[in-house]
């Protein structure tokens, strides 16, 4: 520590030690008032680690930097990487016998237990994407942020621009804000796109293809009302509209094909055929969120949103987080999500044989099935008084179906043919400004 | 069991703590209320001086004291906060290790001064600068001690203030709410205002054979508090020179032709109580320093006869 | 299903209008308001991991914010 | 699109330098001070210019123009300029703790309430005002931009020599 020069004779320190003297009696209020300033780069980090019960699990690594680079101006660049392990249903249902199934690839078959839901088990896969953004004042009512993504899989590749406007009116109490996105995602599955309804071919046949590579694109609008009701309360309500056009199948994805007997038996020639989906898809939102501070300083986070499209799916999502503030820095939050949805018009759990030249589609992707997500948690926070912070995470995550009893024939009235899942979440947060790892590292050479 | 008793229109309640006699002054006519205050005041009194007191071995300081990595409290953390600030701001002279020193000073009026040699072998234990504070932990080099005893007495004037000043505020009762009171630490006072009728507490400085400022004249206490610091009676005396017992930490040695004891008024009774013992850390230079601060404040200087 | 989104729309609509006959909250008063905690997303890179995970898990996404990117996983 | 834009930009900028006070007498008040309690007169300041920024601890530009307050203050305090920077934090603790981060010199009043912030009529944090020698408002400016720091500095140059 290093002490001032003595001066000439003795100065007035009575205004510098009369400010001490208040943060010593007062007791220093805790530090989420801090704010960094503006020189320094903000970073946020973030590590999750997600695991399905016997099927994949995902390790999850984020990395975003903020810094203000003029006044109120700034450029948010984050990077993920992520890794994906383990096995995940392929859509074809349960059976009381073995089954044996064709990788995408063609090259190799593996099998699944009977009276257990088929995996694709050679799902491994390393993505790493990139996304910036540019954040800025337009005016002193009127921000304006244009944001680029980027993100690569070995067998996907998505790129994205986007960009947004908010106004603030009536004293900056409400904020309308519109925005846009357009992204252009480009598949190269592993053995080519499977043509819609190929049948999956029995090793070593090769299935049809419709190509080598497809892709396509993704375009959003957002409208939204962000008001504050009073002090303590905030709400946003958002109404969202997209359009997805191309191919908007999983090439990985296939189905069952039952005997026309009503046995619920597979067919005796090529039981399995890839899925084939719709190549347009327009859906809606609308989103509310609600904000409030009770007086004991504790906040509730409420959202809930309605979701539909021209598939037939609709959905009902309700998101409650509670964040309970402790003396000294810590904060408890509890976490919880129900989301409710209802089936796409084309989602079939099996076909009948011959039903592949009826229907023009058809998808046994659970994703598009009736189901109901359930997701309880709780996240512990630590705010230092510097303003950095540190928080982990653990939740469960439940998800049951419903099976579609035209579906579930004959003898498949004893299987579950919807691939009911149970997932552990488990993430570690660290905040931090630069110059607090400046300071840290320079401790260290000390 | 603190006891109250009925002045003119005040109830002033009693109690003893931190080796020294405490009075509560209470604007009331309420007993009940003076009652509850008294209360108030002597359980927090009593809290500050258990913790912090140098002579008990279960408090949070003793545990620093013996030089381990220690994690501290809030409160504790921001009073090493202030000894920092402190020790900044008085550039050294104030410093909350120093009272190491009094393992070799004992001002027994007697000719006991200890060897230069004594005094030289204990200041590198005397330092904040060597004391590793990263709120919230602290450590100290083996052999340091941290002794809020420069602080105690004024915070726990200032806290008691401030907790009754929370507590009355709290109550319902629109008289009870505005309920003025002065606490008195054996001398530190700290006030939450200015009386009912809207005028300061009286207060008597026993200002004989003083020097003060101009704003000392006519003072009657409205707010913030006071502080006297400096003990006639404690001085080393040989060869017809006085010791006082003001030690300058960065010498280890008392500081020459130091005032007797500098009373002052400041925001608060630990500011108070800070400038009057940077004041008597100034020596012979103590009344500018006082002028410069701008407050109320009485010095006492001893005999001139010991002056150098 | 179409009473549900009029209820809907009809929700939205008036709570927009209602948003117009409340008080101001002044530049002054906005202390708890510019609290980290009280912002829409508290904590982005926890919504991020949220929607990524959800998106590759169900049928709906967004609503919320644009952009962001996609991925294979749905 | 962003053409577009940015002529309403330009012209939403243009109302916004306005005055937004025509030399009209700044409204007088009473507050105290931090971190002393003494009392603190507009008035008192008449014969002098005034720079008056109302900001809180909360408020991110707020805190990023004390350091060029501090500038003007050591520049312009023998010329006549008195700085009195008011407070809107609901609690003193709050206060304290950030001017101790600072090395602030000037007057630091605290409205806890906010009775004097509306009596301003404030539309954005900070706002400052300049008033001159007379008492006159002669100068609105919300928010701190670095880019407008000259601007001000010349304004307050000007009522100086006044």
């Amino acid at each position: 520590m290093q002490l001032k020069k003595t001066q000439q004779g003795p100065r007035n320190i009575r205004r510098q030690l009369a400010v001490a003297t208040c943060s010593l009696l007062a007791g220093a209020s805790h530090a989420s008032s801090l704010i960094a300033s503006g020189d320094n780069w903000k970073i946020d980090s973030a590590l999750l680690i997600y695991a399905e019960k016997d099927r994949v699990s995902l390790a999850e690594g984020i990395l975003n930097i903020r810094k203000e680079i003029d006044d109120d101006e700034f450029i948010n660049a984050r990077i993920v990487t992520d890794v994906l392990t383990g096995s995940s249903p392929n859509g074809a249902v349960p059976s009381s016998t073995a089954q044996t199934f064709t990788n995408p690839s063609g090259n190799s078959t593996y099998t699944e237990a009977a009276n257990t839901t088929p995996l694709n088990h050679t799902f491994k896969d390393l993505r790493n994407a990139l996304s910036v953004d540019w954040d800025t004042p337009l005016n002193r009512n009127l921000r304006g942020t244009l944001g680029g993504n980027i993100s690569r899989e070995y067998d996907y590749l998505s790129t994205g621009i986007s960009a947004s406007l908010a106004q603030d009116i009536n004293q900056r109490n409400t904020t309308l804000s519109i925005g846009f996105s357009l992204n252009k995602d480009t598949w190269d599955p592993v053995g080519g796109v499977p043509a819609g309804f190929a049948v999956m071919p029995a090793f070593p046949g090769k299935k049809t293809i419709s190509g080598s590579n497809t892709d396509k694109t993704v375009q959003e609008i957002l409208l939204g009302v962000t008001q504050v009701i009073n002090r303590r309360t905030l709400m946003q309500a958002n109404y969202s509209r997209g359009q997805s056009d191309g191919y908007l199948t999983d090439p990985y994805k296939i189905l069952s094909v039952l005997e026309n007997d009503g046995s619920g038996n597979l067919r005796g020639t090529n039981p399995y055929i890839y899925e084939n989906r719709p190549d347009q898809r327009t859906y809606q939102s609308l989103y509310w969120k609600g904000v409030h501070q009770f007086p004991n300083e504790n906040v509730l986070n409420v959202s809930y949103r309605y979701f539909w499209d021209d598939w037939g799916i609709q959905s009902h999502t309700v998101d409650l987080r509670y964040r309970f503030d402790f003396d000294g820095g810590h904060y408890l939050q509890p976490h919880l999500r129900y989301y409710q949805q209802g089936a796409a018009d084309f989602y079939r759990q099996t076909l009948i044989d011959g039903e592949e030249t009826t229907l023009s589609y058809a998808s046994a992707d659970y994703r598009l099935g009736e189901f109901v997500t359930q997701t309880i948690g709780l996240k512990y926070g630590f705010e230092f008084k510097n303003g950095a912070e540190i928080n982990f995470r653990a939740e469960m995550i439940t998800q049951k179906g419903k099976d579609r009893s035209a579906d579930a024939v004959g003898i498949l009235q004893n299987q579950q043919l919807f691939p009911d899942n149970e997932a552990y979440l488990l993430q570690g947060g660290l905040s931090l400004d630069s110059d607090m790892v400046i300071k840290y590292i320079m401790r260290l050479f000390k | 069991m603190p006891d109250l008793e009925r002045r003119a229109d005040y109830f002033v309640g009693h109690f003893e703590a931190m080796a020294s006699n405490c009075e509560v002054l209470i604007d009331t006519e309420d007993k009940n209320l003076a009652q509850e205050i008294t209360r108030l005041a002597a359980a927090e009194v009593c809290r500050i001086e258990q913790k912090y007191s140098r002579y008990r071995d279960n408090n949070i300081l003793h545990r620093i004291n013996q030089g381990a990595i220690t994690r501290v409290d809030e409160e504790t953390a921001r009073l090493l906060d202030y000894a920092q600030q402190l020790y900044q701001l008085s550039e050294g002279q104030f410093d909350v290790t120093s009272g190491v020193l009094r393992r070799a000073w004992h001002f027994d009026g007697s000719d006991n001064i200890p060897s230069a040699a004594r005094i030289k072998a204990l200041l590198p234990l005397v330092g904040w600068e060597k004391v590793q504070w990263y709120n919230p932990q602290i450590q100290l080099e083996k052999g340091m001690e941290i002794d809020f005893g420069g602080i105690g007495k004024e915070y726990a004037a200032d806290r008691a203030a401030l907790m009754i000043s929370t507590f009355v505020a709290g109550q319902s009762d629109t008289h009870a709410c505005s309920t003025p009171v002065l606490i008195n630490l054996g001398g530190d006072l700290a006030v939450t205002g200015p009386r009912k009728n809207g005028n300061g507490w009286q207060v008597g400085v026993n200002s004989g054979a003083s020097t003060m400022s101009p704003q000392a004249a006519d003072f009657s206490l409205k707010q913030g508090g006071v502080a006297t610091s400096g003990d006639a009676n404690r001085y080393l005396e040989k060869e017809g020179m006085r010791y006082s017992h003001v030690l300058d930490p960065r010498t280890g040695w008392p500081v020459k032709n130091a005032p007797a004891s500098v009373t002052v008024v400041a925001a608060s009774c630990t500011d108070a109580g800070m400038l009057s013992t940077m004041a008597l850390l100034y020596g012979p230079q103590a009344e500018d320093f006082l002028r410069e601060q701008d407050v109320p404040w009485w010095c006492q200087w001893h005999n001139k006869e010991y002056l150098l | 299903m179409s009473m549900i989104k009029t209820f809907l729309f009809s929700a939205f609509i008036s709570l927009v209008l209602s948003a117009c006959s409340l008080e101001p909250v002044q530049p002054w008063d906005r202390d708890l308001l510019a609290q980290q905690k009280m912002q829409l997303v508290a904590d982005p890179l926890e919504i991020y991991l949220d929607e990524h995970t959800y998106f590759s898990k169900e049928g709906s996404s967004g609503g919320q914010s644009v952009g962001g990117g996609g991925c294979g996983c749905n | 699109m962003f053409s577009r834009l940015s002529t309403l930009s330009v012209t939403l900028l243009v109302f916004l330098t306005l005055p937004a006070f025509a030399a009209e007498p700044a409204p007088d008040f009473t507050l105290p001070s931090f971190p002393d309690n003494t009392e603190i007169n507009l008035k008192d300041f008449k014969g002098r210019v005034v720079y008056l920024d109302f900001w809180a601890t909360w408020c991110p530009p707020c805190r990023k123009s004390f350091p060029w307050m501090d500038e003007m203050h050591e520049r312009y305090k023998d010329e006549g300029l008195s700085i009195i920077a008011v407070s809107v934090d609901k609690k003193r603790e709050l206060i304290a703790q950030f001017i101790n981060k600072t090395e602030s010199t000037f007057i630091i009043a605290h409205d806890a309430t906010g009775e004097v912030a509306k009596i301003y009529k404030l539309r954005a944090m900070p706002t400052s005002y300049l008033i001159d020698r007379n008492g006159q408002l002669v100068m609105t400016r919300m928010g701190f931009r670095s880019s407008d720091k000259d601007k001000m500095e010349a304004a307050i140059q000007e009522q100086l020599e006044k």
